[in-house]
């Protein structure tokens, strides 16, 4: 089958990346839903995920993809532990609003 | 063996000083009084044998005690050189000084404060034989500043009185100014003769003309011409000359004693001994002889003027001492060194005489001192009376009287070399007989013009009093004696000191005849106007308020102790207030300005962490962004 | 090597105390563990060696590190037993929590492989995260943590990125081959951005400006020990992970990388100190404090071949100091709302061998001899001079002046004002902790020639 | 322009359109299925480097588990409605800066890199099948994975310490 | 024997005194600061016997640092001065209530010992560590125990410590940068470097803003008055007695040889910087309303004359700077415990509210105007044989100079003079006042004694510091450095 990159690019795979990247930072700040807010984190990590599997394919290497499993496994503990508090939050303030978070300041 | 016997001259007046201090208020009614008349005397009794040594054998003797510091390429010794000219000095000053501390006895013996009064005049006694002895100049600055020192202490003896502490504060300072002079004078002989010794200063100065060419002559010259004027302010500062004058004349406030011993028989004089002493730098700068001999001529008739017109008995002597100092400094400016040694030596009598005779008076009055209150005090006060008429026909300059011979030879000189100044002189000399007499009828003639009060209690002083009177009095007749025109013992005397005379002794020529018979006809036209206005007339100055014109101005002082207050004080208080009050605080407020500044920076910061998560995000995004961007665009990533 | 196994054991070894319904012991058991674990490190010392295929790599650095990372935890789990009082059942949670950060400290400083790099800095984040909104029922703990979470993960992406584009460009994760291939001509741009987007996500792990926004407000809203843990152990482990990545993969730095370095260093130490001058929060003045650390801190990565010692020293100077000042704070507030400074009013009558404690240990950080706080800075300053950087000295000297005013204020506080309330007796616990934090601060003042050997 | 490119292009728009509509949608549950879509299409990246293996965990992962995560959190919360004010105008712009300033300087940055010349490497070796991967993970890469577990224990650990309800609390 | 111990015996003090409990602190401290005053007797007489009295450990081969203490002349004069003042400075303060005596006291020791370190130290490191302990003794002595509105007070020794502080950082910098220079922080190497004209610039400039702060001069003296207003009086004297010479003293041990070249280009400069202090000291101290402030302004006008005197760069500068160092730090104590014994009584530090003491207390007037006198510089004082010595060297660069700084004498009694009526003098005061009990009588009598002593007989403090001022000159002036 050959090396698919032959035919994209690895160009093509960073740009995506980095366009889906910046589109994960643009949720975290465009978004004042704590729960949308995580999702676009995921898509930030999803983005470098995606372009280690284009590195480990460009460098014929296994290294990058096991790395992704890692990633996978930190972002799924993030995700517990980040739903946790949230769910602590929800349940003082009945919101998950991240705007309303304005008690520590200064 | 030397030694013991300088260290017992030195250190008997210390001792008597010390020994009052801790003991002198446990001595009994008396003690401390006679404490200090008889260290005081046992310094002159070896003062006077030295004094009969050197007449013999004509030699210094010249110890070293210890070294004491060293600055530059300069050591200075704690030296002490009995040569002519000191014991001639120690002579009057011991000797006057004992008759005034027996006088004391008597006349503070009412005082609380007696013992301190005469520790401190022990102590005064002490420095001025350090001033006099001393072997160098820096030695000298000792006594001098010491001299200063129980000036101020006795000026303000009667601590109470805020006006005496200010007086006594003034002279300090006024000393000071001079003091400086003193100082920068020797640090420019230090610098350029590394020495301070008198005995080896001249040859050091020799010794540097000898290596130095024509140009550099001239300016070594010219820099000992600087130091030797800023010696001059020094002199000016002790021996109240114009500018600094003004001290003196306030400085009456202490007790009359110390008016006599020290503000006209012995510290006062310490600028001429300077000047003596220092006698051979002053004839290299005859720029500077002249500006003495200036200011002593202008010193002499301003303060005669003001002394015209002064109610206060202690006051017109204040200014009299003032005059006549100027009349010595016209002297010496004149190079006659020894002429105006004459004259210190009898006007000390006579002026100590005349204080002392006041200081009686006072006492009898019970602290007295308007003229314009007293009168007809002949009648209780004989010996007081005599004595102050002798002392009074001397410094009026009516021979055979000793102001005559030391006055004349002043005037002599002067006429000799400068016509101007010797005007100046007659007219200072003719005003001073005015004065003095004015005085002199306002106080013993006429009637009584205190309270019933006073009248009842008046009365002649003891014995411990009037005897310094009548030694004082005996002395200013006669004291004119050792230095009689045409025979002077005193020239032959100081000659080893002063050198060869370029003047020589003044020929009794017929110039000198007419002068002497025009100083006498002065003096007597001076006592004759005084006598014709307030014997004849009977006439009382007015009152303070009634003064007009010019007699207002003379009374006054010419209007010159405000004007220093103007020029001098008053600023540099405004100064010091602006300091204090303006530029402190805004130096200070400077500095908290850092403070508050952060401070203030601090709190807008806080409005920046507003808490919220985009906010931080924001930044965090924006300052990688700057990162990535500042690192792209330096082409390095 | 075997440092990382006896922690991660003690850290399952505590859960299962838990089970055993053994929780008085579990306090002084971890303690005993760790001093086990510190021993065995320090028997590493002067060894050189990757284990597991490289992915461990002990070296003096590593140990040096870690050492300083296992005094300070037992220092912080020992005050475990009366911080968690009121939540005594949990306690095995917070100490095993605290133990398994450690562990991921510890394999932050001895990776051989970005992988444990990265899985290292995510399970200290994570319990960080936890830590921070531990108290679930205090809003304040809550929103600290959740603000940390969002930015902290948002880091995390950043790092990951930046691992990723190494990865690209290099084609292994070995840290070992990076350092090879990284001197090699024929080097991807890539490499550098991906040095560059690490050095911002490790930034922000340090809380450097601007990346340090999270900080105060985290440190704030925190319970006070995890507080105490973040400002000390956590500051400390970030930085000397980051020191290690530049220097493990042999960065070529650029002068302009280092001016951003610089720059970063400078504002960090003038807005945490100008901060910290008007905060009435003591957790927050130190976090701010902390902030300005970290730009002194940053001091040492100017030339970064020689500075691991300086660095070392730094840290651990900073370190004690903070843990001796929190623990003091730590029994100031034991029953209090909140850390005001006022809580702190007459301490000094109250407690003089307290207020002494927590005076020492802000004079060390203030830089102020004999503490080794002043050893360090002086270090630095050398370091920097060495370096050719006199700017960042100066601004350091001067932010140093700015810094006193804020450490005196608590002095001050406890000096001149009067209590509020009255006299209780300390706690011996926070009193012992402060006091071996200090009197190590002081001693390694005694061997100021650690500044240039240990590593 | 190969059938693969054209794939690529597609799953790419694919993966752009629903990451952005994510963001966008106000309704949190039509957000979490836009970012399952967006999952998918990744995965389908992942199929085209014929990473299978991958490209099914991540499936499991993402879709199965995180989603599920997410879509449970929300329905706990009861918060499919679409209740979220926006935030302010000027945060939203600046929202759109940073992202526009991120796109831009990263993008230019990439582009400005030397351009890689030449094939890429193919070995032909297999380097992502299941055994290689196994073989890699739990050989090289044994004390990461092993790491990777106390990673997941500390997760486990926090999530029930900070979610488990106590008996002293109400509610 | 060895300079050490006299240290350790200052550290032991400052402990025992801590641990002796507050009732008998005050006796501790005395006991051991008089051993340490014989023991730095002893030590002297060891030097004098041309014994060598320095040490040197190595304490840290990299970075390379020495606990060097020097034995030579220059700094056993100022141990002497530091360990014969701080028994008095205790003494001074018996009879007062003093509340937590043990802390007060032992850290009066222990500032003692910071201080002596100071003055003995010949390696740079350790020199600032001790320059730096000195300052945190006295930040808490007048914090603690100061006096005044506590707001102010704590603004004022707020600042103090903050500015002193900012300026050492600078030496601290300076330090640095010469560590790399040179490899070494002791002395002897560091005069030896061969720095650059700018360099030397730089470093100087770094000293000076450490010493300026310090000693003070104008205008950086703005804490001075402050902090010695709301400092206890011991703490008022141990900072005019003894902590304003470390910076004079710093200046000659460690700022002129390092820094030669631009000590020689900015000498003008700096010598103006003294004589400003003088007269503006002097200026303001005219109408200070306010006791221990006007003695505060007097000291910086003093000083002010000690630092153009140094920075004259010849003999009779640096020696005539030693001189006046030590005198002033006798005359100041001396002044300030007459202060305090007036404010004792009087419960007022305003002088308009004081006067008409004399009649009350003889022997105190007595004594207080000894000291006055000895402040403005009578012959036969001891501050005399300083003051004339430096402002001959003054006179030495420039006439004017000596001029300038010579209006001290004559300011100087002014003020002095003003105070001493205002204060002493007029009507007796309506307040009992109680003669000095026999603690004062003793300080005083002993600081007299001192400055009577070697007011006439200078030569053994001459003698001993002769050696170090020649060497001192000798790297100055000297073109290739050499030691």
């Amino acid at each position: 089958m050959g090396n698919v990159l032959n035919q994209i690019g690895i160009e093509n795979y960073i740009f995506l990346c980095v366009i889906l990247f910046s589109i994960g930072v643009f949720g975290v700040l465009y978004r004042r839903n704590a729960i949308i807010v995580f999702m676009s984190i995921e898509i930030m990590l999803n983005a470098v995920n995606l372009l280690f599997v284009a590195f480990s394919t460009y460098h014929q290497d296994a290294q990058g993809q096991v790395f992704v499993f890692f990633s996978m496994a930190v972002a799924a503990a993030e995700v517990a532990v980040g739903l946790a508090i949230l769910v602590s939050i929800f349940r003082n303030l009945n919101s998950i609003d991240i705007d309303n978070l304005k008690n520590l300041k200064g | 063996m030397d030694q013991t016997y300088i260290l017992l001259l030195l250190l008997a007046p210390l001792a008597g000083f010390i020994l009052n201090v801790f003991f002198g208020k446990k001595a009994g009614h008396n003690g401390a009084g006679y404490l200090a008349t008889f260290a005081v005397f046992i310094s002159f009794c070896v003062t006077l044998m030295y004094f009969l040594q050197i007449n013999k054998t004509a030699t210094p003797v010249q110890v070293n005690l210890f070294e004491w510091f060293s600055f530059g390429k300069v050591t200075v010794n704690m030296g002490i050189l009995l040569d002519q000219l000191s014991l001639l000095w120690l002579m009057f000053v011991t000797g006057i000084g004992t008759l005034i501390h027996l006088y004391s006895v008597s006349y503070m013996h009412d005082d609380e404060n007696r013992h301190k009064f005469f520790a401190y005049l022990n102590l005064f006694i002490f420095f001025m034989l350090l001033l006099v002895t001393g072997d160098n100049l820096l030695v000298m600055f000792i006594g001098w500043e010491g001299v200063g020192l129980c000036s101020y202490l006795l000026i303000g003896f009667w601590y109470k009185n805020q006006d005496y502490n200010d007086a006594a504060k003034k002279a300090f300072i006024m000393n000071r100014i001079g003091d400086l002079g003193f100082l920068i004078g020797m640090f420019i002989i230090a610098y350029l003769t590394k020495t301070l010794d008198y005995a080896q200063i001249p040859d050091a100065i020799k010794f540097k003309l000898s290596l130095l060419q024509e140009p550099q002559q001239m300016k070594f010259i010219s820099a000992l011409s600087i130091a030797a004027l800023a010696l001059f302010i020094g002199a000016c500062g002790k021996s109240a000359q114009i500018p600094l004058y003004t001290w003196l004349p306030d400085a009456m406030a202490g007790p009359t004693p110390v008016s006599a011993l020290i503000h006209a028989a012995t510290m006062v004089t310490a600028g001429i001994f300077m000047v003596t002493r220092m006698h051979f730098l002053f004839d290299l700068a005859p720029n500077v002889q002249n500006v003495i001999a200036i200011v002593g001529a202008v010193t002499s008739i301003v303060a005669a003027t003001i002394g015209l017109v002064q109610n206060d008995i202690k006051k017109v002597l204040a200014y009299s001492t003032v005059s006549q100092l100027g009349l010595m400094f016209l002297a010496l400016g004149l190079g006659a060194y020894e002429v105006a040694v004459f004259h210190v030596i009898t006007h000390a009598f006579f002026k100590a005489c005349l204080f002392l005779g006041s200081g009686s008076v006072i006492h009898a009055l019970h602290g007295e001192q308007d003229m314009r209150k007293m009168g007809a005090l002949k009648k209780w006060m004989p010996i007081t009376y005599i004595t102050f008429l002798i002392s009074s026909l001397a410094i009026s300059g009516i021979p055979p009287f000793s102001g005559f011979f030391s006055k004349d030879e002043i005037l002599m000189t002067a006429f000799h070399e400068n016509k101007v100044l010797y005007v100046i002189g007659s007219v200072a000399s003719i005003m001073t007989a005015f004065y003095m007499f004015r005085l002199l009828y306002l106080t013993f003639f006429k009637d009584f013009r205190g309270t019933e009060e006073q009248k009842h209690h008046l009365h002649e002083s003891p014995a411990l009093i009037t005897f310094p009177l009548i030694v004082l009095a005996i002395l200013a007749a006669i004291g004119g004696l050792i230095s009689f025109p045409g025979a002077s013992w005193l020239n032959q005397y100081l000659a080893p000191v002063l050198g060869a005379k370029e003047h020589g002794e003044h020929h009794l020529g017929t110039t000198e005849y007419a002068l002497m018979a025009v100083a006498v006809i002065g003096g007597l036209i001076g006592i004759g106007i005084a006598y014709a206005k307030y014997l004849k007339k009977g006439e009382v100055p007015p009152a303070d308020e009634e003064m007009t014109g010019l007699h207002k101005v003379l009374y006054h002082k010419y209007y010159i102790d405000e004007a220093y207050e103007f020029l001098f004080v008053k600023p540099i208080n405004a100064l010091s207030t602006f300091f204090r009050d303006t530029l402190e605080t805004a130096l200070s407020g400077f500095v908290y300005g850092f403070g508050k500044v952060t401070n203030a920076i601090g709190d807008q910061g806080r409005l920046l962490q507003n808490g919220s998560v985009g906010r931080y995000l924001f930044f965090f995004v924006m300052g990688m962004v700057a990162i990535v961007s500042y690192l792209f665009y330096n082409k390095i990533v | 090597m075997n440092t990382l196994l006896i922690i991660t054991g003690l850290g399952v070894l505590c859960l299962l105390l838990e089970i055993l319904n053994f929780r008085k012991g579990i306090v002084p058991f971890t303690v005993v563990g760790l001093l086990v674990a510190l021993g065995v490190t320090m028997n590493d010392y002067g060894l050189q060696k990757g284990f597991y295929g490289n992915m461990i790599v002990v070296n003096n650095f590593s140990v040096a590190f870690s050492s300083i990372f296992i005094v300070l935890a037992i220092l912080l789990i020992s005050m475990s037993d009366d911080f968690y009082r009121r939540e005594h059942a949990k306690i095995s949670d917070f100490v095993a929590i605290k133990v398994f950060m450690l562990a991921g400290a510890v394999a932050m400083v001895s990776f051989g492989n970005l992988s444990m790099f990265f899985l290292g800095i995510e399970v200290l984040s994570i319990s960080l995260y936890i830590l921070a909104a531990s108290n679930r029922m205090n809003v304040r703990s809550n929103e600290a943590g959740m603000k940390y979470f969002l930015l902290g993960s948002f880091a995390s992406g950043i790092i990951l990125f930046g691992i990723c584009l190494i990865y690209g460009a290099m084609g292994t994760f070995d840290i070992a081959e990076i350092s090879e291939l990284s001197s090699s001509a024929e080097l991807p741009d890539w490499f550098f951005i991906g040095i560059v987007l690490l050095t911002i996500g490790m930034l922000f792990k340090i809380a450097a400006v601007p990346f340090h926004f999270w900080a105060p407000d985290v440190y704030e809203g925190s319970p006070a020990l995890t507080t105490s843990i973040m400002s000390t152990l956590a500051k400390i482990v970030a930085i000397a992970t980051f020191y290690k990545l530049l220097t493990g993969m042999n960065a070529q730095l650029s002068v302009a990388y280092e001016w951003v370095l610089l720059s970063v260093s400078i504002a960090s130490m003038t807005l945490g100190n100008i901060m910290a001058l008007r905060q009435e929060n003591v957790k927050r003045m130190l976090a701010f404090s902390g902030i300005a650390h970290a730009g002194y801190m940053l001091m040492a990565f100017l030339n970064l071949a020689n500075s691991a010692s300086v660095l070392w020293y730094y840290a651990a100077a900073y370190a004690l100091a903070g843990v001796a000042a929190f623990a003091v704070v730590l029994n100031v507030c034991r029953d209090k709302q909140d850390e005001n400074i006022y809580n702190f009013n007459g301490f000094g009558k109250k407690h003089p061998v307290m207020a002494a404690l927590l005076t020492g240990a802000l004079l060390s950080m203030a830089g102020i001899p004999v503490f080794a706080g002043f050893f360090a800075k002086f270090g630095l300053f050398m370091h920097a001079i060495n370096a050719g950087y006199l700017v960042v000295v100066i601004a350091a000297v001067i932010n140093s002046i700015i810094s006193v005013g804020y450490y005196f204020k608590l002095i001050l506080a406890m000096y001149t004002k009067d209590a509020l309330d009255p006299v209780e007796n300390p706690k011996p616990i926070y009193v012992v902790v402060a006091a071996i934090a200090l009197l190590l601060n002081l001693a390694m003042g005694l061997f100021p020639s650690l500044v240039n050997n240990l590593i | 322009m190969s059938t693969v490119l054209i794939i690529f292009f597609i799953l790419s728009a694919v993966t752009l359109a629903t990451a952005f509509l994510t963001v966008f949608t106000k309704n949190p549950i039509h957000s979490a299925i836009y970012l399952v879509l967006c999952f998918f299409s990744v995965a389908g990246h992942y199929l085209l480097f014929n990473a299978q293996f991958l490209a099914v965990v991540h499936v499991i992962v993402y879709s199965g588990a995180i989603m599920i995560l997410f879509l449970f959190t929300v329905m706990l919360m009861n918060l499919n409605k679409e209740d979220e004010v926006h935030k302010p105008r000027t945060t939203r712009l600046a929202a759109g800066i940073i992202f526009i300033l991120t796109c831009l300087v990263l993008l230019a940055i990439f582009i400005q890199t030397k351009p890689i010349v030449g094939p890429y490497d193919d070995t032909g070796v297999d380097y992502q099948s299941i055994k290689v991967l196994g073989n890699v993970l739990l050989n090289e890469y044994m004390v990461p994975f092993e790491f990777a577990s106390v990673l997941l224990l500390v997760g486990m650990i926090g999530a029930v310490l900070l979610s488990k309800r106590e008996k002293t609390e109400k509610k | 024997m060895d300079v050490s111990i006299v240290l350790i015996l200052l550290f032991a003090g400052a402990l025992l005194s801590f641990l002796s409990g507050d009732k008998w602190a005050s006796k501790t401290a005395l006991l051991t600061s008089v051993v340490a005053l014989g023991a730095s007797w002893l030590v002297l007489c060891k030097h004098n016997a041309k014994e060598v009295v320095g040490v040197s450990y190595l304490w840290s081969q990299k970075p390379n640092i020495h606990v060097a203490l020097s034995g030579d002349g220059l700094s056993l004069a100022m141990l002497m001065l530091t360990t014969a003042l701080l028994p008095l400075i205790i003494l001074s303060t018996f009879g007062r209530n003093i509340q937590n005596a043990k802390s007060f006291y032992s850290l009066i020791m222990f500032m003692g010992f910071a201080m002596a370190g100071t003055f003995l130290a010949l390696d740079g490191f350790v020199y600032y560590i001790f320059w730096e302990l000195a300052l945190i003794p006295i930040y808490f002595i007048a914090l603690l125990w100061g006096s005044g509105e506590h707001k102010d007070r704590q603004r004022a020794v707020v600042k103090f410590f903050i500015y002193t502080f900012a300026g050492s950082l600078f030496m601290l910098a300076a330090f640095a940068y010469l560590y790399t220079k040179a490899g070494s922080f002791m002395w002897t190497d560091l005069a030896k470097l061969d720095l650059s004209k700018t360099e030397q610039i730089w470093i100087f400039l770094a000293f000076f803003a450490a010493y300026a702060i310090k000693i003070p001069l104008i205008p950086f003296h703005t804490w001075q008055a402050a902090v010695y207003e709301k400092a206890p009086t011991a703490g008022t004297m141990l900072l005019s007695g003894i902590m304003l010479k470390m910076g004079l003293y710093s200046i000659l041990r460690w700022q002129l040889p390092i820094a030669p070249l631009a000590a020689k280009s900015f000498m003008v400069i700096f010598i103006w910087f003294g004589l400003a202090g003088v007269l503006y000291g002097s200026v303001v101290a005219l109408r200070q309303k306010n006791l221990k402030k006007l003695l505060a302004y007097s000291s910086l006008a003093h000083v002010g004359l000690i630092a153009a005197g140094a920075y004259t760069l010849n003999k009779d500068g640096l020696s005539g700077a030693v001189l006046q160092m030590i005198s002033h730090g006798f005359a100041i104590v001396g002044l300030f415990l007459a202060a305090d014994i007036i404010i004792d009584r009087l419960q007022t530090r305003e002088i308009s509210e004081m006067g008409g003491i004399r009649s009350q207390a003889p022997k105190f007037t007595s004594m207080f105007m000894i000291m006055v006198l000895a402040s403005v510089a009578l012959p036969t004082t001891f501050n005399f044989v300083g003051e004339f010595t430096v402002l001959y060297s003054l006179f030495f660069k420039k006439v004017w100079f000596a001029i300038i700084g010579g209006l001290t004498i004559i300011l100087g009694a002014y003020y002095m003079l003003k105070m001493f009526q205002n204060v002493m003098l007029g009507e007796t005061n309506k307040k009992p006042f109680r003669d000095v009990s026999w603690s004062e009588g003793l300080t005083f009598s002993i600081i007299i004694a001192v400055t009577f002593f070697f007011g006439l007989y200078p030569k053994p403090i001459n003698d001993l510091i002769a050696p170090s001022i020649h060497q001192i000159m000798f790297l100055i002036h000297s073109g290739p450095r050499l030691l």
